[in-house]
């Protein structure tokens, strides 16, 4: 009777018996959501913490469409990717529509402004102080914008986080530009939808717990990565 | 762009129905339903029929009918679990069994279509011409073009099982895929890849305009797509609204109701047949 | 050549805020020398120090490394903070241990890694924190803080040091320390040191020119001495002496 | 042929039209989204703070737990609660599917971890010494939870804004949920989607733009709420 | 009654951190003195103050206030906290205008809003920061940030005050300023003082009783005058004569 119920012990068969079909989409989504949010972290870190260290004044702009941008609809960046690189559509002929690349490139679009901008905000509240004393102990570009992002790493972390929490989770747009195919492009959340289509509904559970535990193991390996924010109040 | 001719015509049968078995009725209830909810497949939904069907049936008898569209499986879930007052889809042999298993009662054979195939103009497989879906299906699988499948369980998908499983195809390899979508992605997709694939003709006409695709094979009577409408048998979940279903079906079937069915045209094309369409 | 070449000059610097708390005509400082900068609170000290040490952009003038014109964005502004530091008045220390504080200069002019413990270790132990190499930044006291910001300054021995009140939070024996290891580095090393203190007795302990900023301005310089026993201005005067309470 | 161009024309028609099929799943979504987000907040805010205001080491599970959630896949949210309030589920008797009641129950799960989570962090950084200088000056819990949350508004807002963003753009569990009736259930992601299916990219990239314009407008509203976050470096 | 009533005691408190940083066996504040706390860097003073106003767990020992046991999480912190209150070595001011700064613990209190204003004027005038109430408390220069954070403390009159180095940033006749501040606070209203001051001469000038703590424990407390001129112990003479270097 209870569904719940089902699809937890359907999660624990599904892992314990090392399902194929669930290993393989397993592995596509960490490889894509992977991807996808190491390519934002990569361009998003460094834009919001420039963004972080402009003064609010000037930058209202652009927060207000990195913002904005956070809550772009997953189908709606799908779609226009989509569009973009079908066959009648400009990078048509690349041929990418239906690839794992794609569906990179979309989440990549998808965690880059939540990246930048909650970066940004993290910078904003102490990442002026840390340049100033950076720049004064001789510091190059590199070296502090590096020193600003460590200061910052707790936030910055939760940042990249919560990325990886967009994409991994999503299905709109890898649904549209991945296809789902079996084998080939489908991956765990859009493997659900299709479960759940069907009335799985304790299969799909499952594998939404499957979902949630490989999270679970991803953030907590992040989670050695930076150290709590520690503070002193003299 | 492709369809060559009009589909095979199939001639309607009669309208009485072999309800699976009579339901005792609870008391009529003193004050009508504002409104009811219906689960039905996204292909119907996108066809557009329902956006002239419905306001009728309001119009008549004030009921408003609350639309959810699933695919077939969970459609079919969404009733047995209650959570929903009547069904409209099409496999009619799920329908059925789990009229006979007590989750649904007053089945009947509401109208028709038919699956086509469809592919490139090109049609490297040269279907076009054969009249057998099952060879049709062989000649793929034989020269490894693309065909894409539904892959979720929905009535077009059992349809295509079956198919192959006549056509003695079991050997499934890179040209085969399994895109587990509805039919509008499946056929966008297909467009994109140039492929081939299996759709109700209905989703076809709706999408023919956006499509790269024709229709390469038709009017095989194993293509034949019955939809059949149902009401959640109360005696399961005694909350549905059992007396409006009740009303929705009789106008469904009555005259006036077939007769919004037939004439429903999409660019002067048929989508859907009233009645029932085949023979037990 | 203590004294006779000018290693910091600005001309006709100005900042405005809300008002203009800043307004300097035209002032050198000369290499080798050690500046004490007072006056009262709000006078503008610190501002004079962040417009020096191209931390701010100032409303109108010019400042002259060397000789060359500087300014915060341009090319040469790395080249200049590579030879000249700052300690802030509430300095921020990097979340991470003593001695990758104080090692952070060292790292960014590639100094070579090997060296870099021994002279952390000497430095450490020079403003009195031996043994606190391996402890978390943040749990430091005021004041130990405050001489951890110190020795990550001088470690990778700049030319020129700002310091902003650098003995604020210290008790006499670690302020004599202080004063002690700026003046061993003036003289060792001929570091140029320009000091804000409030503190008009350690400004004539260790300066050997005196400024005093009143509201912005420069009321007047001189040789220490000759400020603290025979100052020209009224306001100067009041500050050394009528009101040198302690 | 593009699409896009069509998309951007199609948006500023139904736009300044105002449509009423746009106008009512626009005024759907806003209350749905809107109603989620601040129950979110009211809950997740306080929280949060409660949460960052402990030592790092003592709420390292829950951190970890907090991230992962961030990560939980709507449709898995949608789902679950489904079978919970479907009639044969726990809270059936309630009533409650397909109606906008039960859309905010699920978006106001999926916002409430990114919520709780971001403030959290931000609270971590700095939020010890606020709260400190609070309880020195005779602040009872409510004035210094109240501070604690005022100083760090500019985080806080982007934490909110996160979570809008995640659930104005969902369409996962709001499908599952809501069912996608028109004129009762039907917000503008479902809207999107419907119309994707149908081929009609247009109208999807139209509604799409409309969408992200709303979220334009919502977050320039917030933004006022607070100001870019000062510092000083004396 | 001055002096005779006891405000806040302590027993047997001891702080452990890596190492034991504090450890004190008993000893109590009396109602109306101002007390002075001195001691090298490092010493413990923070910490002491810190635990005292109920910051921080003891590892060990109880702080009784008027008599009572407290507990920084038991019911009676909140009491505890609206009569005693603290000024932070590296005062944190809430992003918010001076006023708003300085209102914050009438606030607390529901102190009447019509008067609020008219205090917070009367209070930024005894600071020296006339004309101050509006500016934005993140632009001012660190010994305005230090005056704001004391006429915030000092604006609901608590009945004890722990200041930590509060005139750390200041100059002489700033300092003048707010000794005067203290003295008059005592004098009229009766608040216990305890500062925390590295500042020997200042701890001469105003205090009534002082404490010298070295290493984490109390080596010698007694009217201040004895403590300067005739210390007991070898380590208070020498911070108090040897290295009185300012
Ligand atoms: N969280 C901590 N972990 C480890 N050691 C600490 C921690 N906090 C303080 N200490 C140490 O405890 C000692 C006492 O610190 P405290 O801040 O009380 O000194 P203080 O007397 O106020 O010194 P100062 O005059 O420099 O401000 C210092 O040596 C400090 O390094
Ligand atoms: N961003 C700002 N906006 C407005 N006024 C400012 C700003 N920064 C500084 N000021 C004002 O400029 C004046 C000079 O500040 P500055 O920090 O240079 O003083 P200071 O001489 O270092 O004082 P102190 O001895 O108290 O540190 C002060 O009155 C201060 O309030
Ligand atoms: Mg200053
Ligand atoms: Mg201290």
């Amino acid at each position: 009777m209870p569904p719940l119920l089902e699809g937890i012990s359907e999660a624990f068969y599904l892992i314990l018996t090392f399902d194929p079909y669930l290993m393989r989409i397993v592995f596509l989504s960490l490889q894509v959501s992977g991807t996808a949010v190491l390519l934002s972290t990569l361009v998003g870190v460094p834009l919001g913490t420039f963004l972080g260290l402009k003064p609010a004044g000037r930058t209202r702009l652009i927060s207000k469409l990195l913002y904005t941008l956070m809550g772009l609809p997953p189908v709606v960046a799908g779609l226009v990717i989509y569009l973009l690189f079908s066959r009648m559509g400009p990078f048509g002929v690349l041929g990418l529509l239906w690839t794992p690349a794609i569906m990179i490139i979309a989440q990549f679009v998808l965690a880059l402004p939540i990246i930048a901008g909650l970066t940004m905000i993290a910078i904003r509240s102490r990442g002026k102080t840390i340049q100033e004393t950076a720049l004064t102990l001789g510091a190059g570009k590199l070296l502090t914008a590096w020193t600003v992002v460590r200061e910052s790493r707790f936030a910055i972390f939760g940042a990249i986080v919560t990325g990886l929490g967009r994409v991994i989770a999503e299905v709109g747009a890898v649904m549209m530009v991945g296809g789902n195919i079996a084998g080939r492009t489908r991956v765990m959340t859009t493997a659900i939808v299709l479960e759940t289509g069907k009335g799985n509904f304790e299969l799909a559970v499952g594998l939404g717990l499957v979902l949630l535990l490989i999270a679970f193991i991803i953030n907590s390996l992040l989670y050695r990565f930076q150290e709590g924010g520690k503070n002193s109040a003299w | 762009s492709g369809c060559a001719q009009a589909p095979a015509p199939i001639a309607p049968h009669p309208q009485e129905e072999a309800s699976a078995e009579p339901v005792e009725k609870p008391v009529e209830e003193a004050v009508a339903d504002k409104y009811i909810i219906m689960a039905t497949t996204t292909s119907t939904y996108d066809s557009g029929l329902l956006d002239v069907l419905l306001p009728a049936f309001m119009e008549k008898y004030g009921i408003e009918v609350q639309v959810i569209f699933k695919g077939t499986g969970q459609a079919l879930e969404l009733g047995q679990r209650g959570d929903v007052d009547i069904l409209l889809v099409h496999d009619r042999a799920s329908e059925l069994r789990l009229v006979e298993e007590g989750y649904f009662s007053d089945r009947h054979d509401v109208m028709y279509n038919d699956f086509v195939m469809v592919g490139p103009a090109a049609d490297p497989a040269g279907v076009k011409g054969m009249a057998k879906v099952t060879d049709a299906f062989s000649a793929i699988a034989g020269g490894g073009y693309t065909f894409l499948s539904r892959g979720d369980d929905s009535g077009t998908y059992r349809r295509e099982l079956k198919i192959w499983e006549k056509a003695g195809v079991s050997d499934f390899r890179d040209w085969y895929l399994s895109v587990g979508q509805g039919m509008g992605d499946t056929l966008r997709m297909t467009s994109e890849m140039q492929g081939y694939t299996l759709t109700d003709r209905g989703t076809y006409l709706s999408l023919k305009d956006k499509l790269d695709l024709e229709i390469v094979l038709q009017g095989d009577p194993v293509l034949f797509n019955q939809y059949g409408v149902m009401a959640v048998n109360p005696q399961k979940h005694a909350h549905v609204k059992y007396a409006s279903t009740q009303k929705f079906i009789d106008f469904m079937m009555s005259p006036e109701g077939q007769d919004i069915i037939a004439s429903f045209r999409i660019g002067g094309e048929s989508l859907f047949f009233p009645g029932k369409g085949i023979k037990d | 050549m203590r004294g006779e070449e000018i290693i910091l000059e600005v001309q006709n610097l100005s900042k405005v805020y809300d008002k203009e708390v800043l307004k300097l005509e035209k002032f050198s400082f000369q290499r080798g020398k050690i500046y004490g900068i007072i006056g009262p609170s709000g006078a503008g000290k610190s501002t004079f120090l962040r417009l020096l040490n191209l931390l701010e952009p100032p409303t109108t003038g010019s400042i002259y490394f060397k000789g060359k014109a500087v300014s915060m964005n341009g090319d040469a502004a790395l080249a200049v903070r590579r030879e000249m530091t700052m300690v802030f008045q509430k300095p921020l220390l990097f979340r991470s241990s003593v001695s990758e504080n104080v090692a952070y200069g060292l790292k960014a002019r590639r100094f070579p890694k090997e060296k870099t413990q021994e002279r952390v270790e000497i430095l450490l132990a020079k403003v009195g924190l031996k043994g606190f190499a391996n402890r978390n930044a943040g749990t430091l006291s005021g004041g130990e803080a405050q001489r951890v910001a110190l020795a990550r300054a001088v470690a990778f021995e700049p030319a020129l040091l700002l310091l902003d009140e650098p003995t604020a939070n210290l008790d006499p024996s670690n302020v004599e320390l202080i004063e002690r290891l700026i003046l061993d580095l003036n003289r060792e090393t001929g570091m140029t040191f320009i000091m804000v203190t409030h503190n008009i007795f350690q400004a004539r302990r260790i300066a050997q020119e005196v400024v005093f900023l009143h509201e912005g301005r420069i009321v007047e310089v001189g040789e220490t001495e000759k400020i603290f026993t025979d100052p020209q201005d009224q306001r100067t005067r009041d500050f050394v002496e009528g009101r040198m309470i302690y």
